[in-house]
């Protein structure tokens, strides 16, 4: 059963999940077997996101990209499902699996131990992951989001624990709140369009009658509020920290890139939808992004600042992220997208290597402090988990230095401060902001972008206040405090993301010039619509045999 | 054979319930068999206590005492629920002692029992071989005791015993 | 001919079993106990299986009889269930 | 009811006749579930849908069908017979739970678990 | 701080970027005119400044930096004198032909300046730390250069440079050489040092000769440039009071300079002989002496022969900065005698006198100058910090957000009903006028039923749990009627199965929680009224919302849908006359491959979190009813305990065994005709698994587990696979994913058997619904058998204690 | 029948809203079992109401849409209900194992201090 190279583009979620369900044959005692098979699958997923990266971005030609179109089960669009790979999504499952790689070793170390199929679970958030970039079609990606979620919970619970199934308790109750309305929306969307794919979607909103345009908008900002929730935007993201911070380590890395997924759709979904045709729906809608983006950072900052343990300072990075990049999108700039694009990449991998870091510090304090930051934490007492009891990894000589190193960097890329990607994202955003028709254009920008770039520097301030401060709790004040015992299992996945911030960094250049590429196909959807409604079916060869 | 087919008495039925599904064709028959023969296994696999049915040829007489009492009882029921208050009725309990143990021939029991509106199967106890029934219209006890005992219970024991 | 016979005869019918439900609902409703919520629940779905089967005579489409035949079969489950979680306060021990 | 017109009238009749009875026990059935006084006696109304009831409508059904496609059409009767086959089990379940409640309550109502065999049961009228 | 300051930096780059249209730094100061004119002059230039004082530590923003320096190593020390802050200095002198020039430029950059240059000068003086002695000499020079780059004339600019090279010498040895002594004194309190000089004689002579040059000694480097910023304080460049003030500040500070100098160098090496002093000081080892040694030469022959060494390094940075405005300049020892070195030599003068001034004093007095000494800029700024950062951070926190789920949720619900109606009421929505029209009397009275047992659930739901489960059944079962009539008979059975599962997994999930609670417990408070109104506002208008647009939406006329193609083909292409089946397991059988493993992974889950499970203490062991049946068989002569239980189930478990196999029929039944008639392998496999419940429910879980193996998590897996593999054999023909394939198998003297490959996708359903129901019905059923083992075993323990 | 089963959605949905917002996990698990029947119904609604034209074709005659229920909601309705019922199951379990590590059965896991 070798697939053709056109089969490529559904691989990412048939090898996750196949992979997922053989490990399910094996018994649980096997516990290197897995391993070694979910670490395979996750290698296997990174060749083959960079190769479909590779295919989507043939540097370029023809300025709008390709778009790869797969239809499942071989119907013509629009009545089929489909997959639409283009620059986005390509990006997207590469990130995806970049993660991936990282927090599985991390995992290595304790956590698949905490629970009976940790891997299975792990793989089958992938699957869902890159489903819901992959897919073309509006109810198809509401079932990949709840093959996301459900693994979600799983992993978020892994382990169990107190606090931890009390903030899954809140996580999945939103969570399915948030399906519902999902539901409510896709359905009166095909209730007054009668398609469900997105290409036919996009073509066929502006014919919708005027009577009807109403329904459809109530369907689409019940939709949008739905996405919201995921991507945690101010007053919908309380529950974000909380879980992230229960979560464990290497889960909570992985979840860095789940709330992008709320970011992705409304991002693809909104100028798929209502970009040209809508205007007063697209205006408005923006209007809220970009309001709503701001909020969220204002009070993601506050919690930053706030923030006494680690894990909620990290859990409030990811709102600070998240609306950074809801703000961006409200600009509606195609080059502030761009910066946005690169802030999202450089801002995951940033948050993602910080959950993993901040277990292994959290480690070696003592467990007063540890629990006196919890009971701080969410609610009344906290108290520990059992798989905290065995004593994991070994004193390496030297950990506290390379642990305040990679906490200083942290901080810098969450903060923004040179040398690392998070200037330069930050850096492209505020520069396009301010230049929206281009450089040396010259030409007056709105004030929204002087709030913007406002917003963004304190924010950038509030991570570094707290986030310094953090460290010198951390790492100086307290003398008398153990060496964390880590495993290299666990220090090398921390190093080879913050090293990836650093090559994001070094190749900004054409990074930076991919991202463009991107935005510029995102604000200007047609190649996508063509590619998806002109995709041609494999004819049978003898008709009769078989259909 | 009885390893391949335990329950024939049951596999048949089930034969019968898979064409009745289905319809008659050759094609139906053998599938329904193949059903048959898979579900009876799934019995098998409980290990359930197996009747033996000494005189099957008395269960169509059962089912006709049975239907036409059931029939009976329907409209005893049904005039005294239209009566409403003016019905002088007294319902009760009583305590039937049987002799029936094989646990079959007792739910055979339970069903008519149960089935029958107007009596209501309560109880049963296993260490003194007694069934608890609840009466709608208990006009004499003995009546009832009566009728369990020597129209169904020995009919049954005549059939399972 | 027939057919206005068999028109009044289901509505009628499905009047009946209607407010048949409301009565089992009623007891569903108001109780007192336990008990008599359950036997409502048993009986509205009795009830809900007769009123599918009159409405397949009513469009004489046979499609709707597996869902009769699914309250018949497994209905009892559930009221079942309920029953003994009365008895012994657990469903499965 | 387009298909009933090619319905000859006899069927019709017959057809209407079961369906009517049907409905009308289960009607009483439920009606005297919601109107008897103690549970031990409203658990007997329902079996009249469960009994009678169900018989009825599902003869009528099975006359119905047979009729239109002018073959036998029976497979109704799985219904009747499951259902008679189930119900006695909620039955007995509910009222020996029933039992059991009363009984820890030190209801009065019912016979203790070792009442008198058959004739000397004591058994209290309930006058409604 | 510093990274407050990048951050105005970078926002000032950007705008600078903005003006100039790039960011090629020659673009950037070819164009400076340009920028000067600019309206966007003024905000850059604030930012940039701020940045570049903070970074450089000026004054105010200059507290920041004793403590960096406090670090323990001088390595760490020498990189903060001298690159770190020089950065900001660098910066400064690097956009200096771009911003310089201007009033705004002088004023701030001079103020700044200057009065970094005294105060730090001043607050060196007073230091206890050598350390500290030295950060705040650090500052002062800073501010020196600050100063000089504030004057924007080129030859300033070159002093500034010049200075900066020295001053990088210079300073660095004298940090080594603190460290030295720190390390092998064990202290830096110049209060207990004292003397030191028989003990380290080199290491003394090398700091005298560089804190010499610190202090402007001729024939020292630090003479030169100081020289040259004497001389550029008189040349008048603006004509303000603060440029009229600069010689005199200037001066004043050189003094400072001379005196914090002399008094680094006699209280650490000069005087009595040490005592009480941590360990007894000798020479270091020679590596760590030869930097110092070094940097000294540099000094030495630098200040003496400053053209040959420095000049043409001091050229070329020269050139870097000021390009085609590089002023002649001479680096000479000797101008001949003028007024820089009459004000070198009154500083000279000055500051020994006031050492001697000061002397007795600084032996005695604490850390920090009198007066200032209780205001540390370092303890304002963090109290500040601490009170914006943390108060009122939480306090916002606590405000604007919650950690509670009732509020998350409300305003969920509320925005989401918001966001509902705001484009209809923009559009000015005319709801439809209600008609009666073709309503059905008998589907009314239904409804009327399922609502009644709606709003029951939501009534009883609190104090009577089953209650609320029965009447949520009774609502599951009008849906389904519901299903029915509208013409979904697949929807109807699939409805009616999940709805037994559901309700006997939460009839499981009962045994675990808390018995119900007493109505007196409630007293209800005002504000909990208050919420509760609140609540039922927003449900009743959610209700009412939903309501009209579910009736405008079933009244509007039906669009163009793609169901069309689906009806057309379902049969000629997809093999099934059951479309919404062919739709389930072909058109759209991605959605049910992702529907499945979203089951899988639930029951994985489930299982999981269930392993770790632990009953709360007052629902452990067995529940009341058990125990007091087994009380009462205990308490019969004729009866062993569970004899109850076991006469209770009895008669019903032999009917539920006979079900058992009629089920399984009925599963096959409803599997094998999903493709053309109602069923499908999701309803067979809830079927299958409510066959198997029903035997839990009838033996209890040890009985059945006894008889069946089953094996859910394999079921799960192989279902999976299967569904997975069936997709990809079209794969094989070079079709795309899930392309199914069917053809009327005909049999001899049997029948046309319709065999599509949607049949095993189907299949693959069924196993996974099968293993997955099972799965999570058992591992809740189990943890009665836990907990009930748990029980036995604390049994065993009390037997042994 | 529209007005009908549009009024028995909107009773579905606010018992469920009004049921999700209390504080005790068995009342949202039951307010969310209601929240799902009525979008269940709402999506099947979408297909607009049709007495007896279930979607199932009586062999390969001409095919007129028109006079068949629209399949795809309904389609969409069964994926719901399968998703649905895996949800509240999962909800169920994580509200037990809350109730057991944290005593109490309150949403938030702890009891509200009055
Ligand atoms: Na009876
Ligand atoms: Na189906």
């Amino acid at each position: 059963m070798i697939p053709g190279p056109e089969h490529l583009v559904i691989a990412p979620i048939v090898i996750p999940l196949v992979a997922g369900a053989l490990l399910l044959l094996f018994d649980d005692r096997e516990r290197r077997l897995k391993a070694t098979i979910s670490m395979l699958t996750a290698l296997a997923l990174l060749v083959v996101s960079i190769a479909l990266l590779r295919i989507t971005h043939a540097d370029g030609v023809a300025e709008n990209g390709r778009v790869v179109v797969y239809l499942l089960g071989n119907w013509p669009p629009p009545f089929s499902i489909v997959l639409v790979l283009d620059r986005l999504s390509a990006m997207m499952l590469v990130l995806t699996s970049i993660l991936a790689l990282p927090s599985l070793v991390f995992a290595l170390g304790r956590w698949n131990k905490a629970g009976p199929h940790y891997h299975t679970l792990f793989l089958l958030l992938l699957m869902g992951l890159n489903g819901a970039f992959l897919t073309g079609d509006l109810f198809n990606l509401f079932v990949f989001f709840e093959v996301m979620l459900a693994a979600s919970y799983g992993l978020m619970l892994h382990g169990s624990g107190t606090q931890r199934v009390r903030a899954g308790l809140h996580y999945i109750a939103i969570n399915l709140v948030a399906a519902l309305l999902f539901l409510i929306g896709v359905s009166l969307i095909y209730g007054v369009t009668g398609t469900l794919n997105m290409a036919d979607l996009a073509q066929r909103i502006p014919q919708v009658a005027a009577e009807n345009q109403m329904l459809l908008e109530t369907g689409a900002a019940i939709l949008g509020v739905a996405f919201l929730i995921k991507a945690g935007m101010w007053p919908l993201s309380f529950w974000l920290p909380t879980t992230y911070t229960a979560a464990p380590a290497p889960v909570a890395a992985i979840f860095a890139i789940m709330s992008k997924v709320g970011i992705y759709v409304i991002l693809r979904l909104s100028l798929l939808f209502f970009d040209g045709t809508g205007a007063s729906a697209n205006g408005f809608g923006a209007q809220i992004l970009f309001i709503g983006g701001m909020a969220t950072i204002v009070f993601g900052s506050i919690g930053v600042l706030a923030s006494q343990a680690l894990g909620r300072l990290a859990g409030f990075s990811v709102l600070v992220s998240s609306g950074t990049l809801l703000a961006a999108m409200g600009l509606l700039e195609v080059r502030v997208t761009a910066g946005a694009l690169f802030y999202l990449v450089s801002s995951t991998l940033a948050v993602s290597a910080f959950f993993l870091l901040i277990e292994l510090v959290e480690r070696g304090q003592d467990a007063i402090a540890n629990v006196l930051a919890v009971t701080m934490e969410a609610f009344g007492e906290g108290e520990e988990d059992e798989e905290i009891e065995d004593e994991v990894g070994v004193a390496i000589p030297g950990t506290l230095a390379v642990l305040g190193i990679s906490f200083a960097a942290c901080g810098l890329l969450l903060a923004g401060l040179p040398p690392l990607s998070g200037f330069i994202a930050k850096f492209t955003m505020l520069t396009a902001a301010f230049n929206p028709a281009g450089m040396g254009v010259g030409g007056a920008f709105s004030s929204a972008s002087w709030w913007f770039t406002a917003m963004v520097i304190l924010s950038g301030l509030a991570a570094l206040i707290s986030i310094s401060r953090a460290g010198i709790r951390a790492f100086w004040a307290p003398v008398e405090e153990t060496v964390p015992r880590v495993l290299l299992v666990e220090i090398i996945p921390v190093g080879a993301l913050l090293a990836l911030t650093l090559v994001l960094t070094i190749q900004a250049g054409p990074i930076m010039r991919f991202m463009e590429a991107t935005a510029e196909s995102l604000h200007d959807p047609r190649a996508y619509v063509e590619g998806v409604m002109q995709a041609p079916r494999i004819e049978r060869a003898e008709p009769e045999a078989t259909r | 054979m009885s390893r391949v087919v335990p329950y024939p008495l049951l596999m048949a039925s089930l034969l019968v319930m898979w064409l009745l599904l289905n319809g008659f064709t050759p094609g139906q028959l053998i599938i329904g068999c193949v059903v048959a023969l898979l579900s009876g296994q799934g019995l098998a696999a409980l290990q359930p206590v197996k009747p033996r049915l000494r005189r099957w040829d008395l269960l169509p007489k059962l089912l006709g005492i049975v239907l036409y009492d059931i029939i009976q009882s329907n409209i005893a029921v049904v005039s005294i629920i239209l009566q409403g208050k003016r019905s002088q009725r007294r319902s009760g309990f009583v305590n039937i002692p049987l002799d029936l143990r094989d646990p079959t021939a007792l739910a055979i029991l339970a069903v008519i029992v149960t089935s029958t509106p107007g009596t209501a199967w309560m109880d049963y106890n296993s260490t003194r071989g007694t069934m608890l029934l609840h009466v709608f219209d208990l006009v004499d006890e003995e009546g009832w005791v009566d009728l369990i005992k020597n129209r169904y219970e020995f009919l049954l024991r005549e059939i399972f015993e | 001919m027939s057919a206005t016979i068999l028109l009044w005869a289901v509505t009628i019918a499905q009047c009946a079993l209607a407010l048949a439900m409301g009565f089992a609902l009623i007891r569903m409703f108001r109780g007192p106990r336990a008990q008599d919520r359950v036997l409502g629940l048993d009986t509205l779905y009795v009830n809900s299986m007769l009123m599918l089967l009159v409405f397949g005579i009513r469009t004489g489409n046979t499609l709707y009889f597996e869902a009769s035949l699914i309250i018949g079969t497994v209905g009892f489950v559930a009221t079942a269930a309920l029953a003994k979680f009365l008895m012994r306060g657990e469903v499965i021990e | 009811m387009s298909h009933a017109a090619d319905l000859p009238v006899w069927a019709a009749i017959v057809v209407a006749a079961f369906l009517l009875l049907g409905a009308f026990l289960t009607l009483v059935g439920s009606f005297g579930f919601y109107r008897l006084q103690s549970f031990y006696d409203r658990i007997h109304a329902p079996t009249l849908g469960t009994s009678w009831g169900t018989a009825s409508i599902v003869i009528a059904s099975m006359v119905l069908f047979s009729v239109l496609q002018s073959r036998p059409v029976l497979h109704e009767i799985l219904i009747g017979i499951f259902v008679t086959v189930t119900t006695p089990v909620t039955l007995m379940l509910l009222g020996r739970a029933t039992l059991y409640r009363d009984r820890s309550e030190g209801s009065t109502e019912v016979p203790p678990m070792d009442a008198p065999v058959s004739g000397s049961s004591e058994n209290t009228p309930t006058k409604d | 701080i510093t990274g407050a300051g990048g951050l105005c930096l970078l926002v000032g780059l950007i705008l600078i970027g903005h003006i100039v249209g790039s960011y090629e730094l020659d673009d950037v100061l070819a164009s400076g005119n340009l920028i000067r004119e600019h309206e966007l002059y003024v905000p850059a230039l604030l930012l940039i400044l701020l940045g570049a004082l903070t970074k450089s530590a000026q004054f105010p923003f200059h507290f920041w930096l004793p403590n960096a320096m406090a670090a323990p190593t001088p390595v760490s020390a020498y990189l903060h004198s001298a690159t770190m802050v020089k950065a900001g200095v660098f910066l400064l002198a690097r956009l200096w032909p771009v911003l310089a020039g201007t009033d705004e430029w002088f004023l701030i950059v001079g103020i700044a300046g200057m009065s970094t240059l005294l105060l730090g000068a001043f607050f060196a003086i007073f230091q206890q730390d050598l350390k500290g002695l030295l950060a705040y000499s650090t500052i002062s020079h800073l501010g020196l250069i600050t100063t000089l780059l504030s004057l924007g004339s080129p030859l300033a600019a070159v002093a500034a440079i010049f200075h900066m090279m020295n001053h990088a010498t210079f300073k660095a040895s004298l940090f080594m050489a603190a460290g030295i002594i720190d390390h092998e004194a064990g202290t830096r309190d110049m209060r207990k040092l004292t003397g030191l000089f028989s003990f380290l004689p080199i290491t003394a002579t090398l700091a005298m000769v560089a804190s010499a040059a610190m202090a402007g000694v001729p024939l020292l480097n630090g003479f030169l440039s100081k020289e040259m910023f004497f001389a550029e304080t008189l040349e008048q460049h603006h004509g303000s009071i603060i440029d009229g003030a600069a010689p005199y500040v200037a001066t004043i500070a050189g003094a400072f300079a001379v005196t914090y100098s002399i008094r680094f160098i006699h209280t650490v090496f000069f005087g009595p002989k040490p005592v009480g002093l941590p360990r007894v000081p000798h020479e270091p080892p020679h590596w760590m002496r030869r930097p110092i040694e070094l940097l000294v030469l540099i000094c030495l022959v630098v200040g003496i022969v400053p053209g040959l060494t420095v000049g043409p390094y001091l050229h070329v940075a020269v050139q870097a900065v000021l390009g085609d405005r590089t002023p002649e300049y001479d680096l000479a020892v000797w101008h001949g005698f003028n007024t820089p070195l009459l004000m070198s030599i009154i500083a000279l003068v000055g500051g020994v006198v006031i050492y001697l001034a000061l002397q007795s004093y600084l032996a005695t007095s604490e850390d920090g100058p009198p007066f200032l000494r209780n205001l540390k800029g370092q303890r304002i700024f963090e109290r500040i910090l601490v009170t914006i950062s943390w108060r009122m951070a939480r306090w916002a926190e606590a405000n604007f957000g919650t950690r509670r789920l009732q509020p998350q949720l409300r305003v969920v619900v509320f925005l989401a009903f918001i966001a509902g109606l705001w484009p209809l009421f923009r559009a000015g929505f005319q709801p439809p006028m209600p008609t009666l029209a073709g309503v059905d009397p008998v589907f009314a009275a239904i409804w009327l039923v399922g609502i009644a047992c709606a709003i029951g659930a939501a009534y009883q739901a609190k104090y009577h749990r089953l209650a609320a489960l029965v009447l949520m059944g009774g609502a599951g079962i009008v849906t389904c009627i519901t299903f029915v009539w509208f013409s979904a008979p697949d929807l109807a059975l699939t409805q009616l199965l999940v709805e037994i599962v559901t309700t006997v997994l939460i009839l499981l999930g009962l045994r675990w929680l808390p018995k119900r609670l007493e109505k007196v417990d409630n007293s209800v408070t005002a504000p909990a009224r208050m919420r509760r109104h609140r609540d039922f506002v927003l449900a009743l208008v959610c209700g009412t919302g939903m309501a009209i647009v579910a009736y405008t939406m079933m009244t509007s006329p039906m669009p163009d849908t793609i169901s069309d193609f689906f009806m057309t083909r379902a049969y000629t292409e997809g093999g099934g006359t059951n479309v919404v089946n062919v739709i389930l397991v072909d058109f759209r059988g991605f959605d049910t491959f992702g529907e499945i493993t979203v089951l899988g992974i639930v029951a994985i889950t489930v299982f999981a979190l269930l392993r770790r499970f632990r009953p709360a203490a007052d629902s452990v062991g067995v529940t009341e009813q058990q125990r007091i049946q087994n009380e009462f068989d205990d308490a019969a002569a004729d009866r062993e305990i569970g004899a109850t239980v076991r006469d209770y189930l009895m008669v019903p478990s032999v009917i539920m065994q006979w079900m058992f196999p009629v089920i399984i029929t009925l599963a096959v039944y409803l599997f094998l005709r999903g493709h053309d008639l109602p069923g499908g392998g999701f309803a067979a496999g809830i079927a299958m698994a409510i066959g198997f419940l029903l035997q839990y429910l009838a033996g209890g879980t040890r009985w059945v587990e006894d008889r069946l193996r089953i094996l859910p998590v394999k079921w799960i897996g192989f279902g999976l696979l299967m569904a997975a593999f069936t997709g990809m054999g079209s794969w094989l023909f070079g079709f795309p994913f899930l392309t199914s394939f069917f053809q009327y198998v005909e049999i001899p003297y049997i029948a046309k058997m319709p065999a599509a490959s949607a049949l095993m996708f189907d299949l693959g359903v069924f196993a996974l619904v099968v293993g997955a129901t099972v799965l999570m019905l058992i591992a809740i059923a189990h943890q009665s058998v836990r907990s009930h083992r748990a029980r036995a075993v604390e049994a065993a323990k009390a037997e042994e204690g | 029948m529209e007005l009908v089963l549009s009024l028995g959605i909107g009773v579905l949905v606010g018992s469920g809203v009004w049921l999700i917002l209390r504080p005790r996990t068995y009342q949202v698990i039951i307010g969310l079992g209601l929240l799902s029947y009525a979008v269940n119904l709402f999506i099947f609604s979408m297909g607009r109401l049709t007495v007896n034209k279930p979607p199932v074709l009586s062999g390969s005659e001409a095919i007129d849409p028109a006079s068949f229920a629209d399949p795809l909601p309904q389609a969409l309705v069964l994926t719901a209900i399968v998703i649905g019922f895996a949800t509240t199951a999962l909800f169920l379990v994580v509200l037990l194992a809350a109730r057991g590590l944290t005593g109490t059965d309150h949403v938030d896991g702890r009891e509200p201090e009055r």
